[in-house]
């Protein structure tokens, strides 16, 4: 049992508990500290993916940036009601036994499928291979990302702009 | 010269019917149409003499109908013997008939006038046509038209409930008959392979039409004569066809269009040699035709009626005489009564358009006022009721010899019984109109004195009463070789009958001796038969409005309702069904994504098989 | 800990956003659940990436997160919206496309 | 032969007019009907000229063209017509022509009014003249579509009964608004079509999937079996266009609520090619299939006579008669058909032709009186000779040559088809058509004199009704003009249908 081995599982329970408490809590404030969570955890399982840009940007936008954002909103819109949201669940038989099925099949497929057993060198260091990516092969797409990260933050505020 | 007598009333017929001005003017147009009617009877005559000296039939055809081998059907004419003096008829009776309309029909508007004419024209065309007809299509052409002709006429007074409702009458029950004589002649063609009657003629007297099925074929065109010439119990038309004006009666209802079934099966006296059983049919249909429309004349008290029933009956005498085998006789007996019905008609028209009603118990001591209507009509009735020396006499003292002859002593019988009741019932108008005191005093509608009719009605009336004396004198005298010797005691016994009955109604009506009412009385049931016309008007409409109409009403309820209905119902359901899947539609996103899941599932699930 | 490790994992979370995403009522919610899904894929891509030796699957990965984050805003911005306008953050109470 | 496509410019023509109407219409209400009658006169020249200059000693197809579409797939746009098609492509030019003077007082949206209609036109023409049977199929859809509209908007709604058995059916279903019976029309059309299409693509495969042409089609012997299948499927097809019983209930309601000039079109042409498809691609390309299947034609062709006419009698709403009694004749054409004698053959086609002139004046004519009296209750009309005498003329001769009077063109139709029957291989068919016939009698009489000839109503909606006038009459004259020419000419259209029935019944073997 090596390091690497406990510290997987450690993550793996970590991830699938905070997810699980995601969906079930009843408090969507305590679901969105639960996502935090589960989002940092995530973290967690790209630096032992030896991604430790990936790491960074998931801390750094998901668990900070978005998170805080959805606090906010939920913030904003229990004011502008004036009552707690409620946050209960429904159809919950329906939607676990499809899920459950579909979990099913997917790791039944997994175990079938012939997958690499080992991480193969990436030759560099990763986070200057994703520089270097960004800049050339996807450049494109970068730039428009940029586009459309402009677009939609502009479209954000436009939707959710005060009434007039 | 046949061609001038077929194109001739076309032409004007074109004519009046497409020009609408000349037609709207009335009597302008009805000049035209006298006209025409003049030169056709001049054609008719030339016809006439010209088949006489050839000695020879005439007959030239063109292609109507053609098909792969040429000709399916064609048309054309064949003046012989038999429509060459039948044309006669037609001609010389249209021709009178149209001269005295224009007397009888001058109170009516002229656009009614030319109207008229216009249906005259045609009538003289298609009755033309069906006589000069060389072959079955061309007769099925014809005779469908006359009877258009026949139904235009009878409602021409078509404002008149009665008029419109007897012209659809008359068109229905001789269509019936039609539909018969058509299946007769489509089978024959099968049969044989040909629509010519003289090609049919040739077969048959070389033995080479097949007998099997025959006999079905001759009473499909039997079917239609019954029809046209008011055979029993399709007879039910031709009295309420007196609805139609006067000198349509005359011409149509008398003289020639119902004669064209006589006609017909003259015609194809060859084919229905072959088919004694069914020759036996028409001898005992036509004497029973003949006598109970002889007693239905007895109980009717419009004049037209009288005459209408006892044009029946005649008809009847003619069709026996075809069903005895003696099928020339029946056709002179068409001859003669052609003009002498004519003539009583006329004069009946003389009468009611004096009077200006048909009733005779409204009628009454006429004989001063009208001296010169109450001769002819008198010739016209001496003759119809068989009397020597008068054209009828001769006619069917011929008919009875042939069927005594035939071996048909039950028709036969029936045929006197008839001939006596004949003599009765037209002596029986006779008196009532000309003679006794009129029993309803109101009778005079006009206003005015009733008088002698103007030229153009009395001109007509004396040609007639001058052709039924000339014919019956000058037979008398030029005994035609007959098919048949007629046995010596039948002219007096016929003479005999005819007497009695005119005795018997002078007693009754004239003198009162006898009771009228006493005597009906003594008839019996007979006379409530007859006051009902043997129910065979109601037993038609029983067949048209309970059967006919109930399965129209079945079928048009199943149409709608099952047909249609269970087109509906697989409607509706697919529209509940549209219904019903529009319900999983929730509009809850989340649903959507459910299904989306599943799906998903569905797939993979799929994959991991294929794996 | 091989490859299967990791996608199994992304799996289980996968699964377990889906279920968040079908079964929650309200729409911020349902959010956290397409979060959670998101989150798993990314997951995946840096695992194959990891062991493929290829650095595309973490690019994809960059660009993943950053449209997340678009989404977040502009999913947001709609809640709010709605809330404005039905008085309602619960998904089941819009249904304007019933059938 | 001339270098002119004549027979595109027949088809086309109607369709140009259209566009024309379309792009330059909008509230010209003159320019609109002049028009129109531009394109359908030059469609009725192209169509006289072809009359004339068809070479009926050399029969066969004539005034060939050919403009390959799809070569790959064999498609090409191939247009020749022969004696039958020629006849028919008469018909709906003298139909066409009299349905634009009948629609001259058409009030709403007559700009669309009329381009749809020469769309429709431009449908039939092509179906009559295209050889290519992919072409046949798109001008077949052309010929069906634009009618969901014209009876959707200009049609007129009828009473509605939802009662009866199945009661609920209807009441669901909509019976009696125009929207139920356009709907009804189309959908129960396009249901047909796709027997059609499925047919043609079987035969097309079957025959190698080199060509949609007719003519190669023709000389492909298919197999018996496949044959079988393929004339059920064309027979269902084109049957439920021509009425078959039981597919026949659109048809009442379709032309009771289509306007004049569609019920025309419909009941005049459209029908027609419906047994036109029959005749054309059930009998032409599948000889064995139809000896096979004669019987079940012929049987239900009777139900079709008797069926129609005693459903006509028990109508009361005028423009039901009409539509029943098309149910009852085209009995009389699918009967001809299925006889496979030469009389019979010559005797459905001509009364296609028959029953379109006279059906097509029956509903030109219900139109004006219903325009005048705003009435289609037969019962409560009557005496209208005296105020309408043209009308009640006119209506007289078309009711006339209904039941089948010589000198009309129903006659010869008639008179055709018995002797076809009687010499068929079922004889006893022979009845229920005569017998058919004679019920036309009894239910057409009783209409004409109900409304025209009868005792005057009292109703004071009806009184000093005027009758047709000006351009009403030219439709009118057409019309009348036609039926009683090809009565008493019946040779006229005769002879080229011969020179086409006979080739196609030696292909049969039956002649």
């Amino acid at each position: 049992m090596t390091l690497e081995v406990v510290g997987f599982w450690v993550l793996a329970v970590l991830l699938v508990g905070s997810a699980l408490a995601v969906v079930l809590t009843k408090n969507l404030f305590h679901s969105v500290l639960w996502l935090a969570l589960a989002l940092t955890g995530t973290a967690g399982i790209f630096l032992m993916l030896e991604a430790e840009f990936l790491a960074g940007v998931q801390i750094l936008l998901y668990a900070g940036g978005v998170v805080t954002v959805v606090v906010f909103a939920i913030v904003v819109t229990e004011r502008l009601v004036g009552t707690r949201l409620a946050h209960t669940s429904r159809r919950v038989l329906a939607g676990g036994a499809v899920a459950a099925v579909f979990l099913g099949v997917m790791l039944d497929i997994l175990a079938r499928a012939p997958l690499a057993p080992v991480m193969v060198p990436m030759g560099a260091d990763p986070t200057k291979l994703i520089g270097m990516a960004l800049m050339t092969r996807f450049l494109l797409p970068f730039e428009l990302l940029a586009v459309l990260l402009l677009v939609s933050l502009l479209a954000a505020s436009y939707l959710a702009r005060p009434e007039e | 010269m046949m061609l001038t007598v077929l194109l001739t009333p076309i032409t004007v017929f074109l004519l009046l019917a497409l020009v609408a001005p000349l037609r709207r003017s009335g009597r302008p147009a009805a000049f035209i149409s006298i006209l025409g009617a003049l030169g056709t009877f001049g054609a008719a005559v030339q016809t006439w003499v010209l088949v006489d000296r050839l000695d020879a039939p005439i007959q030239r055809v063109w292609t109507w109908l053609p098909d792969s081998q040429g000709a399916l059907a064609t048309v054309g004419y064949l003046a012989d013997e038999q429509s060459a003096i039948m044309i006669l008829l037609v001609t010389l009776v249209s021709l009178l008939v149209q001269i005295y309309s224009l007397g009888y029909l001058s109170d009516e508007p002229a656009p009614a006038i030319g109207r008229y004419y216009v249906y005259q024209s045609l009538f003289a065309f298609s009755m033309l046509g069906l006589v000069l007809a060389p072959n079955l299509v061309q007769l099925f052409i014809c005779w469908e038209l006359v009877g258009l002709c026949s139904y235009l006429l009878i409602g021409f007074w078509y404002k008149k409930p009665s008029a419109s409702r007897a012209a659809v009458k008359a068109f229905w029950t001789t269509k019936a008959g039609d539909v018969g004589l058509l299946i007769g002649i489509v089978l024959l063609w099968r049969h044989t392979g040909t629509f010519d009657f003289g090609e049919l003629q040739q077969m048959a007297g070389a033995g080479l039409v097949g007998v099997d099925g025959l006999a079905l074929i001759t009473f499909c065109i039997y079917l239609g004569a019954a029809g046209k010439s008011a055979q029993f119990p399709l007879h039910i038309w031709l009295p309420d066809a007196m609805e139609g004006p006067t000198p349509v009666s005359a011409l149509i209802h008398a003289a020639t269009m119902v004669t064209a079934g006589v006609y017909l099966l003259v015609r194809m006296a060859f084919l229905f040699a072959l088919t004694p059983d069914v020759l036996l049919l028409v001898a005992w249909v036509g004497a029973g035709t003949a006598l109970m429309a002889a007693i239905l004349a007895c109980a009717q008290n419009d004049i037209k009626r009288v005459l209408a029933y006892s044009t029946v009956s005649q008809l009847g005498y003619m069709m026996t005489a075809i069903g005895a085998g003696f099928a020339s006789a029946g056709f002179f007996h068409l001859l003669t009564h052609g003009v002498f019905k004519a003539l009583l008609f006329l004069g009946a028209g003389a009468v009611i358009h004096a009077v200006g009603t048909n009733d005779i118990t409204h009628m009454g001591g006429l004989a001063r006022r009208m001296p010169q209507t109450m001769i002819v009509f008198l010739v016209g009735t001496l003759s119809l009721a068989g009397v020597p020396l008068f054209a009828g006499f001769l006619s069917k003292e011929e008919i009875l010899a042939g069927v005594w002859a035939g071996g048909l002593t039950g028709p036969f019988v029936m045929l006197l019984m008839g001939a006596f009741l004949t003599a009765f019932y037209m002596f029986r108008v006779v008196f009532l109109t000309f003679f006794v005191k009129p029993a309803h005093a109101s009778g005079h509608g006009h206003g005015h004195a009733p008088h002698d009719a103007p030229m153009t009605m009395g001109l007509p009336l004396w040609v007639l009463a001058a052709a039924s004396m000339t014919i019956g004198i000058y037979f008398m005298l030029h005994h035609p070789a007959e098919a048949v010797e007629a046995p010596g005691w039948l002219a007096p016994v016929a003479t005999g009958v005819a007497l009695g009955g005119i005795a018997l109604a002078w007693a009754t009506f004239q003198r009162q001796i006898i009771n009228a009412e006493s005597l009906a009385r003594a008839t019996g049931p007979l006379r409530t038969v007859a006051a009902h016309g043997f129910w065979v008007d109601e037993a038609f409409v029983a067949v048209y409005r309970g059967i006919l109409m109930t399965l129209a009403a079945l079928v048009g309820w199943v149409d709608r309702y099952i047909v249609d209905g269970v087109l509906n119902v697989i409607s509706a359901w697919t529209v509940s069904g549209g219904d019903g899947l529009r319900r999983i539609q929730t509009g809850k996103v989340q649903d959507y994504v459910l299904a989306v899941g599943a799906g998903v599932v569905a797939i993979l699930w799929w994959l991991r098989g294929t794996m | 800990m091989g490859l299967s490790a990791y996608l199994a994992l992304a799996a289980v979370i996968f699964s377990i956003g889906l279920f968040g995403v079908m079964t929650r009522r309200n729409a911020v919610g349902i959010l956290l659940g397409i979060e959670l899904m998101l989150n798993a894929v990314n997951i995946n891509l840096v695992a194959f990436s990891r062991f493929h030796g290829d650095v595309t699957g973490m690019v994809l990965t960059v660009f993943a997160i950053c449209i997340t984050v678009a989404e977040v805003a502009l999913g947001l911005a709609i809640v709010i919206l709605l809330f404005r306008t039905r008085r309602t953050a619960m998904a089941d109470h819009v249904d304007w496309l019933k059938g | 032969m001339t270098g002119w496509p004549v027979l595109s410019i027949l088809a086309w023509a109607p369709f140009a007019s259209a566009l024309l109407i379309m792009g330059l219409g909008r509230s010209r209400p003159g320019f609109v009907r002049w028009t129109a009658l531009l394109g359908t006169s030059v469609s009725m020249a192209c169509a006289l000229w072809l009359y004339a200059n068809y070479d009926l000693a050399a029969a066969g197809f004539q005034f060939y063209e050919e403009l390959p579409l799809v070569p790959s797939m064999g498609i090409s746009y191939q247009l020749a017509i022969d004696g039958m098609s020629l006849v028919m492509v008469l018909l709906t030019a003298i139909i066409i022509l009299a349905g634009v003077f009948a629609s001259w007082t058409v009030k709403t949206r007559d700009q669309e009014f009329y381009a749809l209609l020469l769309l429709l036109v431009t449908g039939v023409f092509g179906v009559f003249v295209s050889l290519d049977l992919f072409v046949f199929f798109l001008f077949y859809e052309i010929a069906v579509l634009p009618m969901y509209l014209l009876i959707g908007i200009w049609g007129s709604s009828g009473e509605v009964r939802p009662q009866g058995l199945f009661g609920w059916a209807f009441g669901r279903t909509g019976v009696g608004t125009k929207e139920y019976a356009a709907m009804k029309l189309t959908l129960y059309l396009l249901f047909g079509s796709a027997f059609i299409l499925v047919g043609m693509l079987a035969l097309y495969v079957a025959a190698g999937s080199t060509s949609f042409s007719l003519l190669a089609l023709e000389a492909v012997e298919f197999d018996p079996g496949l044959q079988s299948w393929v004339f059920l499927a064309f027979y269902i097809g084109f049957g439920i266009l021509a009425a078959i019983f039981p597919f026949h209930t659109w048809s009442p309601d379709g032309h009771a609520s289509a306007p004049t000039a569609v019920s025309m079109l419909h009941a005049g042409v459209l029908m027609k090619l419906g047994a036109y498809g029959v005749v054309r691609l059930g009998m032409g390309l599948l000889p064995e299939a139809t000896q096979q299947w004669a019987w079940l034609v012929g049987t239900i062709a009777c139900i079709n006579i008797v069926y129609g006419a005693l459903s006509a009698m028990a109508q009361k709403d005028l423009k039901y008669v009409i539509a029943y009694s098309s149910v009852s004749h085209m009995g009389i054409v699918m009967l001809g058909a299925a006889t496979l004698t030469e009389s019979g053959l010559n005797g459905a086609v001509f009364q296609m032709f028959a029953h379109g002139i006279m059906t097509g004046l029956f509903f030109a004519l219900v139109g004006l009186v219903y325009e005048k009296a705003h009435s289609r209750d037969i019962f409560s009309m009557g005496g209208f000779a005296t105020m309408m005498p043209g009308i009640a003329v006119a209506f007289t001769i078309g009711g006339l040559s209904s039941l089948g009077l010589p000198a009309t063109a129903g006659f010869v139709a008639e008179f055709l088809t018995f002797l076809g029957a009687w010499s068929s291989a079922h004889s006893w068919w022979l009845f229920p058509a005569v017998i058919g016939a004679f019920l036309t009698s009894l239910y057409v009489l009783r209409v004409v004199r109900a409304i025209f000839w009868g005792p005057k109503s009292t109703d004071p909606h009806f009184q000093n009704l005027p009758d047709a006038q000006g351009t009403e009459w030219v439709a009118i004259v057409i019309l009348v003009g036609a039926l009683v020419l090809f009565g008493v000419l019946p040779g006229l259209a005769l002879t080229p249908i011969d020179v086409s029935t006979v080739p196609l019944l030696m292909r049969l073997g039956v002649l």
